[in-house]
């Protein structure tokens, strides 16, 4: 396992200057090395689609690699409604790609019924557990990541309130929820967390709104989780004097509005898409469910290359003690908001 | 931090952003619909609007250009709205669904062509202080007022709404009269989608328009088709989304809160509260 | 035959010049219109998998077409067929899930549940419109969105399953429509549609029920006149068009995706009016329109992947027959019934 | 009357061969009229006669196919009735254009708004108008809105619309149609008002006695022709009668009835009806009708005739009172149920309400009999299409084709359809409203014959006209409607016109 993200890592660096993470929608690229059979890899996007600069684009940037590195074809499809998932996931196994990622959980069932279909096409699903011989599933710990995001926000709120912006309530978005939750408990006991939820992915407007009245209410800090909604939440903080930040969700946004995105809860799905790309590349399909915690490097914060000047002293020395600890398993981040109920903060040394 | 005082304020504060958009587009409509011609495109132009806007920005960095070229794509969308509906006396309904379908489809299109990514265009720059488009937008419910109910204009434009044959008779020109009306309601809405993009939030997203678009056709007949009955309507409407924004977590769900417009509308219209009574030729065909 | 001829001659026409019109916007932005349609032909009909989903999106047009169809016939404009699949849909997934039957049983009790709930969806903009003369284009679109945000509340919460979507308990195995076709989701569905189109097209043309209906569509006052009361049968075809829908609703859950999500239709009500005009509000019609749009919502898919254009293109050429089948003095024009603005003589 | 010589002024309008035709039908074929300052020149003739076609015409609403027209000698083109107005032409419509939520001032001064700075001037208007309105003694609130108006006063703001133009021409398209009696008289003072003010008036009426007592001048048009123009002193009805129907019918040819009539078939009492606009049109009518006998119910259109007829026929609800048919109460059936029950309907409106223009002839024909007579859940259309041969037998329906919409036929052929189906054999109650409104000569009496014939065969007929002609040459029993009451009740064959005619105006006074 750790063997695949160190691949995955240096394949990200590799290409981080070059793909700039834009692809295009339905690239169907030659094979640039010139092997004997380029791998055939696709995708089909939850209903989300491309440009939501999070999720799908984690997992098209991973695709994207795979291609400039290892020579893949690969398409992407995206997906309007519930309902094309399987038609979706179908044409892309009888177009004959050897492995094809299911974005998000949603496509949990539809996976389900086609991978019996196309016993010899190999599917990879992000997010859910999804049991057939064909089928990798990936999943995250999201709380582990947003359990470090609630330590820098715990540890640099000055007004003492933090708050969780979430989009639809599910159970993934109540993770990031309780793991932030627990992590602001854990570094600032004086903080209040307010909890919203903008009800969808897709109105910008109304993530920017909510945002507002967030720090109206006493917010320095928001913790956004919710899809597109996010980048409304973004521009909020960005029309605000310094001092007000966003916490962006699954892909580095800490650049769309750089010094106003304290960091970003970081979801390795890219890199993920790549290492298991990399495997098939050598037909060594794992097998069965992969999580992808602190400890595997399949979540993480950013570097905080533009706001590590803000942050107060010892902070990012915190984050990394208490990054240690998750790894070690000595501390276990609650996942859903009854095991926060249960949760015993862990005070380091360090806190304030 | 939830003493009645602080959640007047918060929602003071939210309550112009909901309601602006609404504002511009319910203004589209009763323009519009006083002119004989229903416009339940407004979704769809909100939507054109919107777009334009952001791809104006992003290729000429002028905002104020950009919300020009937002203006002139509602006027063509509106303009096809017209032709269809008099020049090809087609079902207005029908025709505005067309629209509907045909801008959501080619917005998506577009934003996957021209910015190379589907979903959504990039940041672009915006109005560094949308308040702006606010005030023109109340300022607007004025002057839609005062040109309906107090100027020559308005009356020729109510009579080519209510009878267009008596106006007719009178000297006016019922066909420019409807054109002018629905190019112009076309304007205002997309000047509400161009409050969204570049106004707003200063990105161009697939879905952003969320509904907009027909809770603004529902105040324009929960306002019975008034200025500022629309405009009050729009207030109402976008009163309750904010406080569903400030008090979230309350007793009732949101959707619920969401779901009163629509609501309200459907009381509205089946008269239980004051029938709502459209102009007497709205959706009328006109044919000398 | 040769009457056959000359009612599908706008219809093609229209579809012939919202096909040229978009692929003018196609070579606007670079694109092969030629490629485009090949791969979305190729998509639609290349292969037995893709004439089988073809199909698929076809059953589910055509049972939401027949019912904004036999509204139109009516005089009235159903714009609610996607809000009334959702309750047909969601009304379907909680009989599935709660009822135990052998499939013989529970499968039609499903889709009956599924024709109910779409039914009381249209029915209430039916009651509005004959009892309180409210127009039934604004309510359905506004029960539209009451559909939405009540089975999204629904959804995530009381029936909410325990999967980790926003859905419910998945319908007893018993309720399952299988495929017809091994290796398909081809459902007994389409069948069902198209029996059901025929029967609606006896039903139009040769009962009293649908004479009269037909007659209050004309003419209202013609209609009352002959004995009829126009508010039963604003009702009545209210009720059969949002059962139709709901149809579209149910056969979605039972044959494709075995719950409810609140997400289920990627805008079957909406095109199905592209369907309905397309077809000229004639079941029979109506059959061969929404072959044409399932093909063309199926081969987008195909069109996407390998000619590299992206699917919402179909919107467009869906918006631009909707316009031109709708256009009175284009020759490709249905010269579609007049609509009468409003009620006459509501009491 | 009207000097001639080379002296004399040209008209204030005239029209040379003006020819229009719709599709096959020629509406006008080379009329000539004209008009003169100072003079009232009635047109008259049947509907469907041309008249409207004429006056639309002139005023610029239709574009003539041929001819010339000339406003005091000068040649002019009409591209639209804008141009026609300012011209000095303006015109009274039958159906008024009025926007019902405007005010009086708004509606006469539409299109010359008074504006000051800018912004309309409500109070400079309002003032206008009243001033206007009390010159000829209307007494018209300029603040009022019109949909509170009456018909009367609607018809004063149409009136004011063309005199604030100060139109020197000025077209009345049948002005009483609609009007009580006394409301009739305070209009003819405003004609003969706007005579003497030098204004030339176009009259279009179908009333004789109006005509002989207004005009100066009459030019009768039948089937689209100029069939006679002449001064009113050398006009008198019959002449003027003969000039429109084109062959002398004798009025009072009234053919012995065969049968006695029999017993009380219809019963009603203290009936009320509810008009459109939820106003009273019907005020407690009481009246007896019996097998075999014809009751002819007279008065001015809008009097309430057409609500009753409705409510007997069961398309309106009573909002007080009942009726009896038959030994049954009925006022709370529907019409179906009073369909079936034998009783039979004529409306008034062929085309909105007798036919469903898009249906086939053969679904026609079985309008309103389709619950009676289908098979199981089906329609018995073979039963349709023979009903379509049998009426087409016995009314020759031009053009006849089962398959045919009905839209494809003429009026006077649509009414043939409808009037066959009603009077079949076994009607037993048929209330008929204008019966013979825009048909031929030759259908007329036709369908007069099968009224009688019907009757003799014992059936009930309620029969309202607005022709008090055909009222008094069917009748057995004439009833005169006023303000949705019965103001009188005579017996065909002893009543006058004159009789007649004060009881139509008896209770009716100025609103």
């Amino acid at each position: 396992m750790r063997r695949l993200f160190i691949l995955a890592a240096a394949a990200a660096l590799f290409a981080g200057c070059s793909s700039g993470g834009s692809g295009s929608t339905a690239a169907s690229g030659t094979n640039a090395t010139g092997t004997n059979s380029p791998i055939k890899l696709a995708m089909v996007t939850d209903v989300g689609g491309l440009g939501d600069k999070s999720f799908n684009d984690s997992a098209n940037r991973g695709l994207q690699w795979a291609k400039t590195q290892l020579g893949a074809q690969v398409t992407v499809l995206q997906s309007r409604s519930v309902t094309d998932y399987e038609p979706n996931l179908s044409t892309l196994a009888d177009q004959g790609n050897d492995l094809i990622f299911a974005i998000g959980f949603l496509m949990h069932d539809s996976l389900n019924d086609v991978a019996p279909r196309y016993p010899a096409t190999h599917f990879a699903i992000i997010d859910s557990d999804v049991d057939q011989p064909n089928v990798t599933s990936i999943t995250f710990r999201e709380e582990e990541s947003s359990f470090l995001a609630g330590v820098i926000a715990g540890l640099t709120t000055k007004k003492n309130v933090v708050a969780f912006l979430g989009g639809i309530e599910s159970p993934l978005i109540e993770k990031f929820q309780a793991g932030f939750a627990a992590g602001v408990e854990s570094v600032n006991p004086h903080a209040t967390m307010l909890v919203k939820y903008t009800g969808s992915f897709d109105d910008v407007a109304s993530g920017k709104e909510y945002t507002s009245v967030l720090f109206d209410q006493g917010a320095d800090i928001v913790y956004a989780a919710a899809g597109k909604c996010g980048l409304g939440a973004i521009d909020e903080a960005q029309s605000r004097p310094a001092g007000y930040y966003v916490i962006g969700v699954d892909s580095d946004q800490d650049g769309i509005a750089p010094g106003k995105v304290l960091t970003s809860a970081l979801k390795h799905v890219d890199h993920a898409v790549l290492a298991l790309a990399a495997d098939a590349s050598r037909s060594d399909f794992p097998r069965g469910n992969l999580v992808f915690g602190l400890k595997e490097g399949g979540v993480g914060l950013t570097e905080m290359k533009y706001t590590r000047r803000y942050l107060p002293a010892g902070a990012l020395a915190t984050e990394k003690a208490y990054e240690k600890l998750i790894v070690a398993g000595k501390l276990v981040v609650p996942s859903t908001l009854v095991q926060l109920k249960a949760f015993v903060p862990v005070h380091l040394a360090a806190t304030k | 931090m939830s003493t009645p005082w602080l959640i007047a304020l918060a929602v003071a504060k939210v309550l112009p952003k909901k309601a602006t958009p609404l504002i511009f587009a319910a203004l589209g409509g009763v323009i519009s619909e006083n002119g004989g011609i229903v416009n339940i495109a407004l979704e769809g132009i909100m939507a054109g609007g919107a777009f334009a806007a952001v791809v104006t920005s992003y290729r000429t960095h002028d905002v104020v250009l950009a919300i020009f070229v937002a203006v002139l794509t509602g006027m063509a969308l509106a303009a096809v709205l017209a032709y269809f509906a008099l020049a090809q006396s087609a079902d207005q309904i029908v025709v505005g669904m067309a629209i509907n379908i045909l801008t959501l489809g080619m917005t998506a299109y577009l934003v996957s062509t021209v910015f190379g990514q589907p979903g959504a265009s990039p940041e672009v720059p915006g109005l560094r202080n949308e308040a702006v488009l606010t005030w023109v937008a109340l300022a607007l419910v004025v002057v839609v007022h005062v040109i309906l109910y107090r100027t020559r204009i308005g009356i020729h434009l109510r009579a080519v709404g209510e009878e267009p044959r008596a106006a007719a008779t009178a000297g006016i020109n019922v066909v420019a009269y409807r054109y002018a009306a629905t190019i112009a309601g076309g304007a205002l809405a997309a000047l509400g989608g161009a409050y969204l993009s570049v106004g707003e939030t200063h990105i161009y997203s697939d879905g952003m328009v969320a509904g907009r678009g027909f809770i603004a056709l529902a105040a324009v007949i929960f306002g019975k088709w008034t200025p500022f009955g629309a405009a009050g309507a729009c207030a109402f409407f976008a009163l309750f989304s904010s406080l569903q924004i400030v008090l979230q977590g309350g007793a009732v769900p949101a959707q619920f809160l969401e779901m009163l417009p629509y609501l309200l509308t459907i009381v509205a219209i089946a008269g239980f509260i004051g029938r709502a009574r459209p102009p007497a030729s709205d959706g009328v065909p006109y044919e000398r | 035959m040769r009457d056959a001829l000359r009612h599908a001659a706008g219809p093609v026409g229209a579809l012939a010049l919202a096909l040229i019109v978009s692929s003018f916007v196609m070579l606007a932005f670079h694109t092969n219109p030629i490629a485009a349609f090949g791969a979305l032909l190729h998509g639609a009909f290349g292969s037995k998998q893709g004439s089988a989903e073809t199909l698929v999106q076809t059953t589910a047009l055509l049972f939401a077409g027949l019912g904004v169809a036999v509204a139109f016939r009516a005089g009235l404009f159903n714009i609610g067929a996607e809000g009334q699949l959702v309750a047909g849909g969601l009304s379907t997934a909680i009989a599935g899930a709660a009822l135990h039957a052998p499939a013989i049983i529970e499968i039609p009790l499903c889709l009956l549940a599924g024709a109910i709930g779409g039914a009381i969806w249209g029915g209430i903009a039916g009651v509005l419109r004959a009892r309180f003369g409210a127009s039934e284009v604004i309510t359905t679109i506004m029960l539209n969105y009451v559909a939405f945000l009540g089975s999204s509340y629904l959804v995530s919460g009381p029936l909410r399953g325990d999967l980790s979507a926003p859905e419910t308990a998945p319908i007893a195995a018993t309720a399952v429509m299988a495929p017809i076709i091994a290796n398909t989701r081809l459902t007994a569905a389409l069948p069902l549609a198209i029996l059901l189109a025929l029967y609606l097209w006896w039903w139009l043309g040769r009962t009293v029920a649908g004479y009269e209906l037909r007659a209050v569509g004309k003419s209202e006052r013609a209609a009352r006149y002959a004995g009829v009361d126009p508010r039963v049968v604003i009702v009545r075809a209210m009720l059969m068009s949002g059962a139709l829908a709901g149809l579209a609703g149910a056969t979605e859950v039972l044959g494709l995706l075995h719950r409810f999500n609140a997400e289920l239709s990627p805008g079957y009500g909406f095109t199905s009016i592209a369907v309905a005009l397309l077809g000229a509000t004639n079941p029979i019609g109506v059959i061969f329109s929404a072959l044409f749009f399932g093909a063309l919502q199926n081969g987008a898919l195909a069109m996407q992947s390998l000619a590299g254009v992206p699917k919402d293109l179909i919107s467009v050429v869906e918006g631009l027959v909707i316009l031109f089948v709708a256009a009175r003095k284009l020759p490709v024009g249905l010269m579609l019934a007049r609509r009468p603005a409003r009620i006459e003589g509501d009491s | 009357m009207i000097q001639s010589g080379p002296a004399a002024p040209p008209p204030a309008l005239s029209a040379h061969g003006i020819t229009k035709r719709f599709g096959s039908l020629v509406a006008n074929d080379s009329v000539d009229f004209d008009v003169h300052f100072g003079e009232v020149h009635a047109l008259i003739g049947e509907n469907g006669a041309g008249k409207s076609t004429l006056m639309n015409v002139l005023y610029g609403v239709l574009r003539p196919d041929g001819g010339s027209i000339r406003i005091e000698g000068r040649d002019v083109s009409f591209a639209s009735c804008s141009n026609a107005m300012r011209a000095g032409i303006g015109m009274v419509f039958q159906h008024f254009l009025l926007i019902d939520r405007f005010t009086v001032a708004e509606n006469v001064l539409l299109g010359r708004e008074r504006t000051r700075g800018g912004f309309t001037d409500r109070a400079a208007a309002e003032s206008e108008v009243r001033e206007l309105a009390a010159r000829y003694k209307f007494g018209l609130d300029p603040a009022a809105r019109v949909e509170a108006l009456n018909v009367g006063a609607r018809q004063q703001v149409e009136l004011l619309k063309v005199l604030e133009r100060d139109a020197r021409i000025v077209i009345l398209d049948e002005p009483t149609a609609a009007l009580a009696p006394a409301e009739t008289a305070a209009l003819f003072d405003v004609v003969r008002r706007l005579r003497s003010e030098g204004r030339a008036v176009i009259l279009i009426a179908h009333k004789l006695k109006e005509v002989m007592a207004l005009a100066d001048r009459v030019t009768v048009l039948r089937r689209g022709k100029v069939s006679g123009s002449l001064p009113i002193d050398r006009a008198d009805a019959a002449t003027l009668a003969t000039l429109m129907v084109g062959k002398v019918i004798d009025l009072d040819a009234r053919e012995p009835r065969r049968t006695a009539p029999g017993d009380v078939a219809l019963a009603v009492r203290d009936l009320s009806v509810l008009n459109d606009d939820r106003l009273p049109a019907v005020r407690g009518v009481s009246l007896d009708v019996r097998a075999g006998e014809i009751l002819g119910l007279a008065g001015v259109e809008g009097n309430g005739q057409t609500e009753f007829a409705e409510a007997l026929y069961g398309l309106r609800p009573p909002s007080g009172g009942s009726v009896t048919f038959a030994e049954r109460d009925v006022s709370r059936l529907s019409a179906e149920a009073r369909r079936s029950a034998g009783m039979r309907y004529v409306p008034a409106d062929r085309q909105r309400e007798g036919l469903v223009l898009d249906f086939d002839t053969a679904e026609n024909a079985l309008l309103g009999d389709q619950r009676r007579t289908r098979r199981g859940m089906r329609l018995d259309l073979p039963l349709g299409q023979r009903l379509a041969s049998a009426i087409d037998a016995r009314y020759s329906l031009a053009g006849f084709d089962p398959a045919k919409s009905a839209v494809a036929y003429s009026g006077g052929t649509q009414q043939k359809l409808i009037v066959g189906r009603e009077m079949t054999d076994d009607v037993r109650m048929l209330i008929c409203v204008a019966p013979t409104r825009g048909v031929d000569i030759g259908a007329a009496a036709t369908i007069h014959r099968r009224l009688r014939d019907v009757r003799d065969r014992g059936a009930s007929i309620v029969l309202i006209s607005f022709d008090l002609d055909e009222i008094r040459a069917l009748s057995d029993r004439i009833v005169v409607f006023s303000e949705g009451r019965i103001a009188g009740e005579f017996a065909a064959e002893s009543a006058t016109d004159a009789q007649l005619g004060a009881c139509m105006a008896g209770v009716s006074s100025v609103a």
